[in-house]
């Protein structure tokens, strides 16, 4: 074998190992790695009590309520087609806001209450625009929720 | 001014922000120059030295 | 392509150019840098949702971009030194070793600044932030790598090995908020059906980040000088001792 | 006999190399037809340890190339490597295994067309076969790193220094072994010092400048 | 037999002699998972949750501490000229290398792990994904290491920079083998992670290969 065919060899056996590989990534994907449970996975199918997750959806408008305590804050989280209530005590972060889309980790302690979260996570989405804009993309409606994943 | 520097009062994110950027890309640019300069001088001196020996 | 670069590797030719190059280079990297600074912090309208956090974009995503810029130079470089041998493109990749890991330490950094506020978090294990971290340790290991050796020559070559095959990582980082469901928001700028900034935050943005392009190559053409120096003083000292035998 | 009329096997064409940044050597052109033997000299570090090295195909020459009946080794290295023995400084052993263990692995890998026991013959170590490698002198590592050539008979031997650390017997064994390696069509070319009896050899002394 | 299968043999009869690698690194292996205990405190509930954490860190740092002889003994007595002059492409001498590796140190880790997660109370449900995981993992943590281990051949203190070199591209095999437990842990489909986790291996099959036998030439050199 020359160097020539030798090298055609490697460089066929390298490309089809990134082949298969990519074959692999793209099948596993399709089953969508999940970062964070939506609402709906939770109504399909109930988590263990006190099993630590991830929940992300958005905050249904009107939900959010503070509690007399002052640091406690409830709301219920949605995926469009479910909805989740959650409790967490703590800095809400500047991004919480109704309509926005949060990831919360925590669990739930029993099966009937709500998602108690330890930790509240707002997820920006990759739109930037100035105040002024956003009210004018609004009033025209153009405005479009992101849809969460 | 006070309202620029208060940056909607996230001066503690924006700040610190542009100062760390700024510490680390001058002084990486300082710390070059130096480096430039310090080589400089110990290339001069041996390529003085090596004149030397060549023409005695 | 090889013989234009074998005719920039010559050193003198390198002298020569990089002589051309570096007022303008200076001279852009000041201004656009300038300008970027006082429309980023003064100009730029608060963002709809994030207020004025968002100013740290204007650093913190130049930052980003030229850490991954700097080592998809540096892969080059490397290929075209162990393939053409190159002197110069070692040199070269020597010389952006640092420069790389200087901006993911910004990026790092603001970016960890600037998720407080947003996210809630200072860091979070996602996908993005992990290979960008890993790039981090990519740097670190490169430049433990080429001084490791007691010839350059030889801790050049393996530095470029591990440069190529760490570029791997590259396309991780960048579709890494494609492909997982990260807290991390997807590209804003870089992307097919084009970017989701409004012009009037754009604008800014890509001005900090030609400012930062001509700011890498003022650093760049430094440290290369640099190099070429500290290459030649390793020569006269060989020189001498073999005299002083 | 006329070197016009013989066919060379091993042909070094306009050899050149670099060596951190040194000259080493430039211009080296030689032949070897089955049966001849070529002996390098020169002081230390002239670079007959790097002619071996790009003879064998360790090292990139910085010019010209060696041919193997015909094909050049570095684009069409497996007949030429089919056919070499390469003895470098290093004796290739581990100290953990035993005499015949050794021999064995090197045997197998390379496919060598004699067994470990006769290869041990050859070098007088039979007797030593099943003890540890790391129990042997310097000098009887050493003569365990030839046998590893006088297993593989016929192609071409490279050998760096083969006459260190051996005693005068076992010197006078070697340039035997090598006899019989020409004897049998085999090309060896070795770089030493030493007078080793080298019958008929051709000699190319490097590291003298002009 | 080939000089593939003959330079395997020989490695794994180097590791398994008395004094080589393979009982060092499996002590090494043991004896770490068993300070966790003292190190978190006994409490099962903890452990368990850590436990497939526990061993898949010191899986990865028992593959690191033998790595460092992977190819400095072959070059240091001149084995390795003999192996690269073979008519074996050196890309497949580094490979043959890598099994070796794999089954002296990665191999026994996957059989021992079973054991391991009993020490620490490891959940039932994650026996499966965890071995699976290691299976795939531990022969990636062999190749992307024999590229580390090759590239400080001849550098000065090349022990420690292994670690440097190699623990960033471990961190992938790290984060999809314990993906895949924490995901039979929630209950969710274990299958993505393990996929992932081979596509790891794959990509890494010709990394080490090419990368490998580069530094080595380097190494001759």
């Amino acid at each position: 074998m020359t160097r020539k065919q030798r090298r055609t060899m490697f460089l066929t056996t390298g490309f089809a190992c990134f082949a298969v590989a990519t074959v692999l990534v793209l099948f596993a994907l399709e089953d969508k790695v999940t970062f964070f449970y939506s609402p709906s996975d939770l109504v399909a199918e109930p988590v263990a009590p006190d099993l630590r997750i991830r929940l992300g959806g958005l905050v249904v408008d009107g939900s959010v309520m503070k509690l007399s305590d002052g640091i406690t804050t409830t709301f219920v989280l949605t995926d469009g087609a479910a909805e989740v209530p959650v409790s967490y005590t703590g800095v809400l972060p500047d991004l919480f806001r109704e309509g926005q889309g949060i990831i919360a980790n925590g669990s739930f302690p029993d099966a009937a209450g709500p998602f108690v979260a330890d930790e509240v996570l707002a997820k920006h989405d990759e739109n930037y625009m100035p105040t002024e804009v956003a009210d004018a993309l609004k009033e025209a409606g153009h405005w479009q929720e992101e849809p969460e994943p | 001014m006070a309202a620029f520097l208060d940056m909607g009062g996230y001066a503690a994110t924006v700040w610190p922000s542009y100062g760390v950027t700024a510490v680390i890309l001058i002084g990486l640019l300082v710390f070059s120059l130096r480096q430039l300069a310090k080589r400089r001088e110990q290339l001069d001196a041996l390529e003085a030295e090596r004149e030397r020996s060549r023409n005695p | 392509m090889p013989s234009l670069l074998h005719s920039l590797a010559s050193p003198a030719r390198f002298q020569r150019i990089s002589a051309h190059v570096f007022p303008w280079a200076a001279v852009l990297a000041t201004g656009l840098i300038g300008c970027g600074l006082v429309w980023a912090l003064v100009f730029v309208p608060p963002d709809y949702q994030q207020g004025d956090t968002v100013r740290v974009m204007y650093v913190h995503v130049p930052a980003a971009w030229m850490s991954m810029f700097c080592y998809a130079v540096m892969a080059v470089l490397s290929v075209s030194f162990l393939i053409w041998k190159h002197a110069l493109a070692d040199l070269a990749a020597r010389a952006s070793a640092p420069i790389g890991a200087a901006f993911t330490t910004v990026a790092l950094i603001t970016g960890s600044l600037w998720g407080k506020p947003t996210w809630g978090t200072y860091w979070e294990w996602d996908a993005r932030l992990t290979s960008v971290l890993v790039l981090f340790f990519l740097y670190l290991g490169h430049m433990a790598l080429s001084n490791a050796f007691d010839d350059r020559e030889r801790g050049g070559r393996a530095a470029a090995i591990l440069a190529v095959v760490g570029a791997i990582n590259l396309p991780i980082i960048k579709f890494s908020v494609e492909w997982w469901n990260t807290l991390h928001q997807p590209a804003s700028v870089l992307r097919m059906d084009g970017p989701t900034i409004h012009s009037s935050m754009l604008w800014p943005l890509l001005v900090m980040a030609a400012g930062f392009t001509a700011f890498y190559v003022v650093l760049l053409l430094i440290r290369i000088r640099s190099e070429l120096m500290a290459r030649r003083i390793e020569v006269l000292q060989r020189h001498r001792a073999a005299e002083g035998a | 006999m006329d070197p016009d009329s013989r066919n060379p096997a091993l042909i070094a064409q306009s050899l050149s190399c670099e060596r951190g940044g040194r000259h080493l050597f430039a211009g080296l052109d030689f032949a070897l037809a089955p049966g001849d033997a070529l002996v390098l000299r020169g002081p230390n570090a002239s670079g007959k340890s790097s002619l071996l090295r790009v003879l064998a195909g360790l090292l990139e020459p910085t010019e010209g190339q060696v041919l193997w009946h015909g094909k050049d080794t570095r684009e069409d290295p497996a007949d030429w490597r089919r056919s070499l023995a390469f003895l470098g400084h290093g004796t290739a052993l581990k100290p953990q295994f035993s005499v015949g263990d050794n021999l064995g692995f090197w045997s197998r890998f390379e496919q060598a067309s004699r067994t470990p026991a006769e290869a041990l013959e050859a070098v007088g170590l039979s007797h030593l076969a099943d003890l540890p490698a790391s129990m042997l002198s310097a000098g009887q590592q050493r003569r365990l790193a030839l046998a590893r050539l006088a297993a593989r008979p016929g192609g071409c031997w490279l050998m760096d220094e083969p006459t260190v650390t051996l005693d005068a017997a076992s010197v006078e064994q070697l340039s035997a072994m090598i006899a019989q390696h020409r004897a049998e069509g085999g090309i060896a070319i070795l770089a030493t010092h030493e007078d080793l009896a080298v019958e008929n050899a051709a000699v190319l002394t490097l590291g003298v400048r002009s | 037999m080939s000089a593939f299968t003959a330079l395997v043999r020989r490695d794994v009869a180097l590791a398994t002699r008395r004094g080589g690698e393979a009982a060092l690194t499996l002590g090494f292996f043991v004896i770490t998972i068993a300070l966790f205990p003292f190190g978190v405190g006994p409490d099962p509930e903890l452990l368990g949750r850590i436990a497939a954490g526990i061993i898949w860190v010191t899986a990865l740092l028992a593959a690191i501490v033998s790595l460092d002889r992977l190819f400095r003994q072959d070059l240091e007595d001149g084995s390795l000229d003999l192996l690269a002059l073979s008519p074996m492409p050196l890309e497949l001498v580094v490979l043959a290398k890598c099994l070796a590796h794999w089954l002296v140190t990665g191999l026994p880790v996957t059989l021992l792990a079973p054991v391991m997660g009993m020490m620490l109370q490891l959940d039932p449900e994650a026996y499966a994904p965890l071995i699976i995981g290691l299976a795939l993992g531990t022969p990636a943590l062999s190749l992307v290491g024999a590229i580390g281990a090759s590239l400080v051949l001849g550098a000065r203190r090349g022990g420690a920079l292994i670690g440097l070199l190699v623990l960033p591209l471990y961190i992938p095999v790290l984060i999809f083998g314990i993906s895949a437990v924490e995901a039979a842990l929630a209950g969710l489909p274990v299958l993505p992670h393990i996929l992932i986790e081979g596509a790891v291996l794959v990509v890494s099959l010709p990394l080490a290969a090419f990368a490998g036998a580069g530094a080595l030439r380097l190494a001759m050199d």
